[in-house]
Parts: C-alpha cells; structure tokens; sequence
C-alpha cells in the first residue's frame, strides 16, 4: 500500500445493517488497500467482532477475492449470509 | 427482483414457446411453520442491484448448461404473508431433462449467492434474521492477474 | 384423464398449502416439430378405466417414496393442437427436493406405464401412431401364488 | 387346462384396434388359459402376425404376468406401446 489515502464506502444489509445501526459505512484507507485489509479493519469495530473469518465482499456487484484492491470509486458491499429462495 | 406479488404460472406462460415440448416451474411459498416456529410473516431485504445481476448471471449459465429454451425467474423483496409465493422459476425447453435441470440449478443457484436477507416475524411477537448460508469467496481464479504485481 | 383442457397452474393452485414451502409444476406440451417432421395437431387415445388407475398408483408411489405433501396430475385424451398441454403435473412438498423428485417420478412413470396412445397428424396430412416405449411385463414376483398349484 | 371353454374377450386400442379393425376382439379358450397362451392365439391370426414376443397384457386394469389364468369375467386388454407424456 502506498500512503495517499482513498474513501473507501461499504454498503451494509440486514443483520449488518443492523449491527452497525446505518446502511453504510466509510473508512479511510491507504491506496492499493485490499478486500482483506477493508475486512480486518471492519472487525477492529466492536460492533463486528463476530464477523466470519472471510465475510463475503461484494465489490461492483460481484464476490471478490480477499487479495481484490479497492479504489473509492468502487460500489462496495459486506454480504451476510444469505437466506433467498 | 420484485416487490409485488410474483407467480410460477406467469412466468410459465412467458416462457412457452412452439418449438418446447417441456416447461417446468418452481414457486417457494412461505410456510406457517420454519424450523419448530410458527412464521406470522416475513420480510426480504436485497440488495437489488447486484440480486438482478445474479439473477441474469444465474439464468444465463442455466441456458448454456442444459441448453433450455428460456428461463425466467423472480425473487420478492418486501413484506410476504403466509403463503406469499417467495420465489418463482420457470423453464422450457425441447425436452423435459434439459427444463427440469434449468429450474434446479437455479433454485440451488439462489440459495448460494442471492445477495437478499430474511427476517421472520414469529407469533410470539419477535422476529429475527435468519441463520443463513455464507455466501461464496470468489476463489482465487477470478483475481484480476494484474494485481499479483501489485503492492 | 382429462378431455377437456388442462393446465399445471391449476393444478399447482390446488396442491399449494400453508405448510408445503416448496411447489413445482410440469406441463408437456404438443411441439409443432417432432422426430424432424412437422406436426400440426394430434390424437390421444387412452384405456380411460386403466389410464385413471395408474395415475393414482404412479401418485401414491411418489407421495410415499419422496413424503411429498400433495401431488395431482392429468393427462389430455382426444384431439390437441401446437402448443395444447398434453400432461400437467404438481406436486406441494415442506422443502424443494421431495417436490422436484415428485413429479420428475410420475411423468418418467407416466411415460412408460401409461396405456395411452398418441397419433400424430402432419403438414404433409399423413398421420401415424408414434413408435412407443414397450409397457411392462408385469415381473414373475406379481404373481399370485395359487397360479403355481393350477394346471 | 381343462377341457371346458369361456369366452375371453380382449379390447384393443391404437395401432392394434386398427390391425383387428375393431375395439374388442373374443375367443372361447379353455378353462385355465393363461396370458401367454392367449398371447400365441392373438398372434396366429394374420394381422397380428408382428405383435412383439411378450406384449403387454392388462387384466382387470394391470398389466398381468404370462403365467395369470384368465377367465370370462376378467377385464382383458392387449395394450401397445405406449406414447403418454
């Protein structure tokens, strides 16, 4: 990571919705951060202590992998375990 | 996606076509009973965005897998009732194998990767999210190559 | 048997129930090609007494094996166009496996145990009875036992 | 089987009711005839000469083992291959 920093936005849903009492939460993060990095500083948060071990990531409407980089301008999203059908 | 009520029987309609000789349809209803709990109502949260790009994404590996002649599927948002159809699929194609196959893969599709969350609301008067199933890593085949030289 | 026509949505009405979470449904339809020729309406003709009594057993066998909720089925005698519904089946179920394999049995069971017969009329107006699937043989095991004293 | 007859009527349908030209046809057979044996006298007439080596046989409205004794009141059908579904 380099030290510039970028606003990284995530959207939240149902449980985590809740948890964190808003539908979207913000961080600022060093550029070239990861899906891994976003997921351990989202833990450091009280509120999320029991997140999975590797929540599932949305990034622009698909799963990404942990080592997948964010930029600001990406449509983040923490996923919960699902319950459709 | 959908917030107003859905039915397999519509989309079984859209789907028909001259040349299939099979439609297969799937509606999930909700049940007055999940899990040892008698269910009041529920409520499905998506995120509608990505739940559409799935859904597309779902029925279009679907059509290349079993080679159906169409498939049509809709998901409820909002609030159902006790016997509110939840979800509902339908398939044609040539021959019934192909059609049957479709609405199954895409049914345990769903379950998988549909970005949309359930809230049951029991009798007693409380409700909660239900314990559901974590979605998929994307493994590491999908990683962009460019980012392996990265950082 | 029905001579009249029939629909999997109307059936797939009356099979849905506040404890059944799960409903699938299946149509065969009249395709307006078959084995390469072009058809342009055709003929059922069935032992109608027989054809009802194995649509119940082929039923209860498939409640029985998958512990599905509810399973109704007809099958169209008499003259159907392109795109008629020669078979409809639905079956209710409290989860989506015992519903899927419910019908997949009693249209695979149709299919071979069936006494019914289809005649094909084409665009060239030659018609002919479709080479069918041999019924079976009822297996030795079926027979009474006081046959084995006799003669 | 004994000597004594009955009469064993037997409907067809499809293909067969238009070999036979008609929906029902009968013999009188001996007391103790079997499926199996009705099956080669069907056969003997001409036009019924391709009937396949074990057709299906309905008796009171199941399909009948060759070895079942057939009598005057039993529901007889010789059923063809079938094209439901």
């Amino acid at each position: 990571m380099t030290l510039a920093e970028n606003t990284i936005r995530v959207r939240l849903f149902g449980y985590y919705r809740e948890l964190a009492g808003k539908g979207e939460i913000q961080f600022d993060l060093p550029t070239g951060v990861r899906v891994d990095d976003l997921v351990a500083v989202i833990r450091s948060d009280p509120s999320f202590a029991e997140l999975p071990s590797t929540p599932a990531v949305a990034v622009n409407r698909r799963y990404a992998p942990g080592n997948q980089v964010l930029s600001s301008n990406d449509e983040i999203a923490l996923i919960p375990p699902m319950s459709g059908g | 996606m959908s917030s107003v009520p859905i039915s397999a029987a519509d989309l079984a309609a859209a789907v028909a076509d001259r040349t299939d000789g099979a439609v297969v349809s799937f509606e999930g209803r909700v049940r007055v009973q999940n899990q040892g709990r008698s269910v009041r109502r529920l409520h499905y949260e998506a995120y509608d965005a990505m739940a559409d790009e799935v859904l597309r994404e779902i029925t279009a590996e679907a059509m290349d897998r079993f080679s159906a002649g169409e498939i049509s599927v809709k998901h409820r948002s909002g609030t159902l009732e006790i016997g509110d159809v939840a979800v509902a699929i339908a398939a044609s194609a040539p021959h019934r194998a192909a059609a049957f196959d479709s609405v199954r893969y895409v049914i345990e599709a769903i379950k998988v990767r549909l970005p949309i969350w359930k809230r049951e609301e029991y009798d007693d008067g409380t409700s909660c999210w239900l314990d559901g199933v974590e979605p998929p890593r994307a493994p590491a085949a999908y990683a962009p190559r460019e980012q392996k030289s990265d950082a």
